[in-house]
């Protein structure tokens, strides 16, 4: 163990609490109980006390645990994945678009697949924007198409194509069943098939992507709960300065 | 206004002119768009009065055999699917099923056919609409018995969803909800139902946030629920959606299999699912014509406006809507007793006083439409993974839905912003439902509103704008208010949308005979 | 009744003459006992006193100085322990501290030293506790000045307890629970505490689910709050328990160390704890008198009676205890605004209309004592090892305290059944308050109480039951009362419980120079 | 993995669905969520999601993290520690009391220590008992001396040995900073000490009480939340019946 090691906190250092619900497919009772703290214990609780438990009507039994965990992390040693980049404002963001790119940029967002959940995508892209931040639409150096919910990946690759896009922004939202990764991963093959794929800066966000999870499935960036437009913006603008410096965009068009 | 409510929502002073202006705004605009409606059908609606022929199953591809014989009628679908059958079975002795499974097996062309006594034909269809009405109105007499034996909860009855994307687990669920205290289990579909113009066949497994609507689901759900009701000794309430590109048809299949509520709304699929308006003000009438007959409570969706638009500053919206909504009702034959009105919790949880608006809200709601089965949505759009100030959100959301008299409680999950329920969080919610409820039960018979105060004029004020704006998309009619965004802040031309090549004009002497037999009783909800 | 609330207190329509005649009850019931007190004194008050001497530390074997010196003193107590002292400093010309540290360490005999002149030895007190009394009012006047300079949150004020057993772990929590909104902070004692018949003495780390009430301890926090004042610009509250065998030396502490409120109950310690009937009410008569000039304000502990008794039954029993403690606290010169009358939400969660009842209590409560900052503790009782309806039951608590105007919420803890709060706890119990409250804000200024209604009715039959319940204690008298067991159902013969040998009667010419500062100059508050 | 072994059930069988919650001494940010992810791994969980998260002011941030917990528990293959008995109802113990006993059971109980938690051994004491079951003090064949609040364990043990009690009923409520454990292992040891230990039924009971932790310090039985008062009335009586016939108690008195 080393000293950066840290265990959860509940009222006294390195005491580890922690709380845990679930549910298992047995009916109420002592051996139900048993087989919580048991769980409990496999997870590395110690001390593993039910305070409470709930009949759910059918073979569930409903608990909630307090207990001690054991384990540590050492948060220095971890990995962060994240997309590490300077936030530039509104302002700041314009004035790179003229000085570095000398162009406007053009995005085309959707909403794919089924999906329909367009406040996100809306929170990224529209005019009013998202917690205090202008939307990309506001940004005088952008030209934002934004096609709405539930927009075939064909349709949205088609549409980026026809246009020359700059960068394509996909918002899924509907995670169960892992839908969004197959469709995720289908519209990044779409993208490599029509032979774009590195012409246009490919990022995908909503509540469930990560930064990794994204680059994962052939993403240059993902974004998840809480992401500004602003904070897109910059990143979209460096990653376009950058490949443009690299020579692998800009001059060419 | 049929009646003043009591507690609460009869403390408004609202001005019953203005009400009654209100009312015929919404007449006018419903109208005009009747007008629209009576001279038009679409394939969904034909598929509809298929499937209440008797046509089920698929072929083998898999394509249901009402889209087969719309798809082969074609453009000759404006003298109605029904001319086509029935002449079909005049012609070959066959009953619809046999006519349709040969149409998919054998090769069958209904527009082939030699065309049959036409007298005979109708007589046929006349025949065929009895038998079907019949049939619904038995399911229908299924429902009120079993009410009349095992009874049913008070109000605010508890409606929880399913949506694990698999029949079979959703029974589970659904049955564990139902000992839990559930008066009311929804089905929610899959991402994406909506869209597709044709209703998937047999039990399903494999849904996305939700389970495939289809009959054999329906029957499932309806069997499962039926023994946990007597179990239980009180009747538990099926709801599914007849809303999208196969609303009429998924209303038939729901009277077909006794399902109790419909989520079903004139203007959702237009605003939310970008349906072509035509289709879907078309669709809408027929649906509700065979729910008014099925004793279906039909749910609107107006809490819908509040997950995009502010509650605060759109909260009129809501109530234009409902009064257009339920116009659209009345003349389909909905009783007031089957149009429950759909609104929702979603004040942001930091606006201070947020509560007394929302309180405002629900009892506008509840007094101007005292004979309506009021439908309450929960605070959805504000919900984070925090799932203790979520369970606190619907604690605030239960108290108003009590104390204000709301009809029907759509509960709140803890986990909404995380995923769809799981089993523990439907228990949480029911208790939590419980708790308040039966805590404040009598609270709005004892408390009143301060005369003169901001909770009432708050409601009198979104009252005004209500009447505003149901004046003003009366002077333009209720296509250009689409056109112009006045809906959800979504402009939808009247020609667009997805579905509008869906959309057929009657012919003279189209031949509707279950829409006739539906419209020869009116308002017998 | 000096004033009469608005807002949803407002509504009551309680009967003036009877709640004149409850406090005319309450008067008589107190006048008994106060003549019992000012005829006697108790070791803890007379250790009090030296603590306002200025005597403060332990012995060698760790016996608090004030202790040694009152054990000393043994039978001649009732000449009144200042005298002892300053004859003792006039003789040895030492100041209070070297007296006691003499008496510990040199042997040195109070008793048998010569008797100096009297009028130099009273001379000596009496300026001991002018110096005493300036202390006091220059800590009250920094108070003041931060809350001048600071600000200070609104009402109902948001207070939380920290209970880590360990000062320092306790700070770490208390500066948290600051930083996330809390307005006052009270450090629990820990478990036992009040069976002590001295305080303990420095900072201390091993309390039992709370953490011992030193000197020390009381030093450290308030500097910590101070801290944490100044960071968040607003000026935090600090909280201890002048309760138990060391009320009124407690109080003294708490007056030095700047300690904003008291936990102090006239009758807490007889009924809860065993103690004797005559040396607590002695007692909380000095700690009454340093705490009006001290400006805390006090926090009796009527919620005590339903963890034991029923909320909806016993409901009277609080507030004619409340009458009791108003009348003790004001004879001992507590102003109004200084008597933190307490009461709690205790309804069984499973009551039809709880919420209603709970309601009518509260808003009695606050009609009853419109100018004192009552305090609503939340419930306990009834809350099990589920945290998430604990959280509920929270929320209404929260409402309830919100819509009727309390000045001081306890916050409840999802925890509450499980262990003393987690840092977490704290965090979410502060959401719980600051999401209902802002929520709820001015909802007890826009909803009325239905006239005539059951809410009224209830709080009309609970005063009536009060007020019959002082007029039987006035009868019988308090000693009598509590010996039938007519307060907590536990009865307490006036001449038993702990401590009842501390008790001494004051002898002609018993000096307390503070005291009689104290008495000098009433209700500052 | 055996058939019977089961995992939490979220929405579909073997989902493995947990709920955590806990505090982390970590400023709030990317590294502290990692951390948290970390810790859920470490406890076993896949998927691991906070969902949220919430500086707590002060170098601590609190999260909620849902997942999928792979281990798995067999409910048969648990030993399930209860006091194992019929219970009776209060006529049958009164009539077992008679037949098998023959004379009245005196029964000594106290909340001990400087616990003042009445009410839990009330419910089992007083005659209004709980949930619905009488009190030990209703059944005619018992005789109860209930000491109440913060008894001295000496002053316990006293009362019991003056009295000549059957058995012994401790209530302990407070186990902050596991009071009492060390309480209720002083009690048994004075009960050694004074030679009446094998005299008595010793029991305790309190909300964090187990059976097995009761045996564990030297008592015969435990009771937890929820006991009625006939359950600790059938234990009781039960095992003076067993150790008359054993032999080592009634006769001798
Ligand atoms: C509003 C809402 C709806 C509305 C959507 C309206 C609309 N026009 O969007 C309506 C009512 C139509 C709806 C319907 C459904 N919904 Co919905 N809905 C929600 C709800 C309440 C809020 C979502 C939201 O608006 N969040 C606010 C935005 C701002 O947050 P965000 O999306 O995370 O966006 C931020 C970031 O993620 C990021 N971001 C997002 N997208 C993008 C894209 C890019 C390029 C970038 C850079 C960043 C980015 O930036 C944004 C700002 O910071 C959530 C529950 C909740 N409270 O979270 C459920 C929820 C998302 N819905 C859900 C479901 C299942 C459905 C349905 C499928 C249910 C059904 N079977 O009928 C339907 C069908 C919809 C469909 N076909 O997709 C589930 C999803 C479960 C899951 N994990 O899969 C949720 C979680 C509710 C639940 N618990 O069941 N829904
Ligand atoms: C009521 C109460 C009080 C009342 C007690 C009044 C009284 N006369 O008992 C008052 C207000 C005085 C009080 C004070 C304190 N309390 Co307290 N109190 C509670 C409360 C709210 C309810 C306890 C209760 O009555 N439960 C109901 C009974 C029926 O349940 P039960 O005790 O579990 O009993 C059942 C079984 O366990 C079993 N059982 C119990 N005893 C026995 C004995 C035998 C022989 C048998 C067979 C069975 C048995 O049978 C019973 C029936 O099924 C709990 C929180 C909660 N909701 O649980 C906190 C709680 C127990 N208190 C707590 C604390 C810390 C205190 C204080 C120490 C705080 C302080 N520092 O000042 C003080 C001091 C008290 C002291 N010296 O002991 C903590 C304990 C934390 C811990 N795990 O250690 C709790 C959990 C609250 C909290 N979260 O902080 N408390
Ligand atoms: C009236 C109505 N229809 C349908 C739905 C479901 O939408 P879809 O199935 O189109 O995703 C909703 C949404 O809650 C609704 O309110
Ligand atoms: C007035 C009063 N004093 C003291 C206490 C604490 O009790 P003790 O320190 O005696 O355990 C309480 C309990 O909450 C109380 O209300």
């Amino acid at each position: 163990m080393m000293v950066e090691d840290i265990r959860p906190y509940g009222d006294h250092p390195d005491d580890g609490a922690v709380q845990v619900a679930f549910t298992l497919p047995l009916k109420a009772g002592p051996q139900a109980a048993e087989a919580a703290r048991e769980l409990m214990r496999q997870m590395g609780i110690e001390d593993a006390q039910v305070v409470h438990s709930r009949d759910l009507g059918g073979d569930f039994t409903f608990f909630v645990g307090y207990g001690r965990c054991r384990h540590r992390v050492n948060p220095g040693a971890l990995e962060v994945p994240r997309v590490d980049l300077e936030v530039m404002d509104f302002r700041a963001v314009n004035q790179f678009v003229r000085e570095r790119l000398g162009r406007k940029v053009l995005l085309v967002g959707a909403c794919t697949g089924t999906d329909a959940h367009t406040v996100g995508l809306d929170a990224i892209l529209n005019m009013k924007g998202f917690a205090g931040h202008y939307g990309l639409e506001r940004y005088p150096e952008f030209r934002v198409i934004n096609l709405g919910s539930q927009v075939p990946n064909e349709v949205l690759v088609a549409r980026a194509v026809e246009e020359g896009a700059d960068a394509v922004l996909v918002s899924q939202v509907v995670t169960m069943r892992d839908v969004h990764l197959g469709n995720l991963t289908r519209l990044a093959e779409l993208l490599e098939a029509e032979g774009v794929r590195d012409r246009v800066v490919l990022v995908c966000g909503g509540p469930r992507i990560t930064h990794d999870l994204a680059v994962e499935l052939g993403y240059d960036a993902g974004f998840g709960p809480g992401t500004t437009p602003s904070l897109v913006a910059s990143y979209i603008v460096g990653e376009l300065d950058r490949r443009r410096v690299a020579g692998r965009l800009g001059e060419a068009r | 206004m049929t009646g003043r409510p009591g507690g609460l929502p009869g403390c408004l002073e609202l001005d019953p002119g203005l009400v009654r202006s209100a009312r015929e705004d919404a007449r006018v605009i419903v109208d005009e768009i009747m007008d629209y409606v009576r001279h038009h059908t679409t394939t969904s609606m034909e598929r509809a009065a298929l499937r209440l022929a008797g046509i089920n199953g698929v072929d083998g591809e898999g394509t249901p055999l009402p889209n087969r014989l719309v798809d082969q009628i074609g453009s000759e679908l404006g003298h109605g699917a029904s001319y086509w059958l029935f002449n079909a079975v005049a012609v070959t002795g066959r009953d619809p099923g046999e006519v349709a499974r040969a149409v998919a097996d054998e090769g069958l062309d209904l527009i082939r056919l030699p065309g049959a006594d036409p007298v005979k034909v109708r007589e046929l269809g006349r025949a065929a609409a009895r038998r079907a009405m019949d049939h619904i109105s038995s399911r229908r007499r299924e429902r009120e018995d079993f009410v009349d034996r095992l009874g049913e909860s008070p109000q605010p009855w508890l409606y929880v969803i399913v949506a694990t994307g698999n029949i079979h687990e959703d029974v589970v669920q659904a049955q564990s909800a139902a000992r839990m205290g559930a008066d009311v289990i929804a089905v929610i579909r899959s991402t994406g139902q909506s869209l597709l113009d044709y209703v998937p066949h047999g039990a399903t497994t494999e849904g996305y946030a939700g389970t495939y609507a289809t009959r054999e689901n329906f029957r499932i759900m309806r069997e499962a629920l039926d023994a946990v009701s007597e179990e239980l000794g009180r009747y538990v309430r099926q709801v599914n959606y007849a809303s999208g590109l196969c609303m009429p048809e998924i209303a038939a299949l729901g009277a077909m299999e006794r399902l109790d509520m419909m989520l079903n709304d004139a203007m959702y699929g237009i605003l939310f699912r970008d349906l072509s308006p035509r289709r879907t003000l078309v669709d809408q009438y027929l649906s509700r014509r065979i729910s008014a007959r099925a004793g279906h409570i039909i749910n609107t969706g107006e809490d819908n406006y509040l997950t995009t638009d502010d509650a605060y500053e759109a909260a009129h919206t809501v109530i234009a809507s409902q009064f257009i909504n339920e116009e659209f009702a009345l003349q389909a034959g909905l009783a007031r007793e089957q149009i429950g009105l759909g609104h929702a919790f979603q004040m942001d949880p930091d606006l201070t006083d947020g509560l007394l608006w929302e309180i405002a809200q629900a009892a506008l709601v509840r007094a101007l439409f005292p004979l309506s089965p009021i439908k309450f949505m929960p605070p959805t759009k504000y919900k984070t993974g925090n799932i203790f100030r979520s369970h606190l959100q619907d604690c605030l959301f239960n108290l108003v839905g009590v104390l204000t008299g709301q009809s029907i409680q759509l509960l709140g999950m803890p986990t909404e912003a995380i995923h769809t329920p799981f089993v523990a969080d439907r228990y949480l919610a029911l208790e939590n439902a419980r708790y308040v409820m039966n805590n404040a039960r009598d609270l709005g018979r004892e408390v009143v509103l301060r005369p003169g105060g901001r909770i009432q004029e708050r409601a009198v004020r979104v009252l005004e704008g209500a009447a505003g704006m149901l004046g003003e998309v009366r002077a333009i009619g209720l296509w250009e208010a689409l056109e112009q965004g006045m809906f959800a802040g979504v402009r939808r031309p009247r020609d667009g949308g997805k579905g509008l090549d869906g959309v057929v004009p009657r012919e003279p002497g189209y031949f509707n005979p279950f829409l006739a037999h539906l419209e020869g009783v009116e308002g017998d909800g």
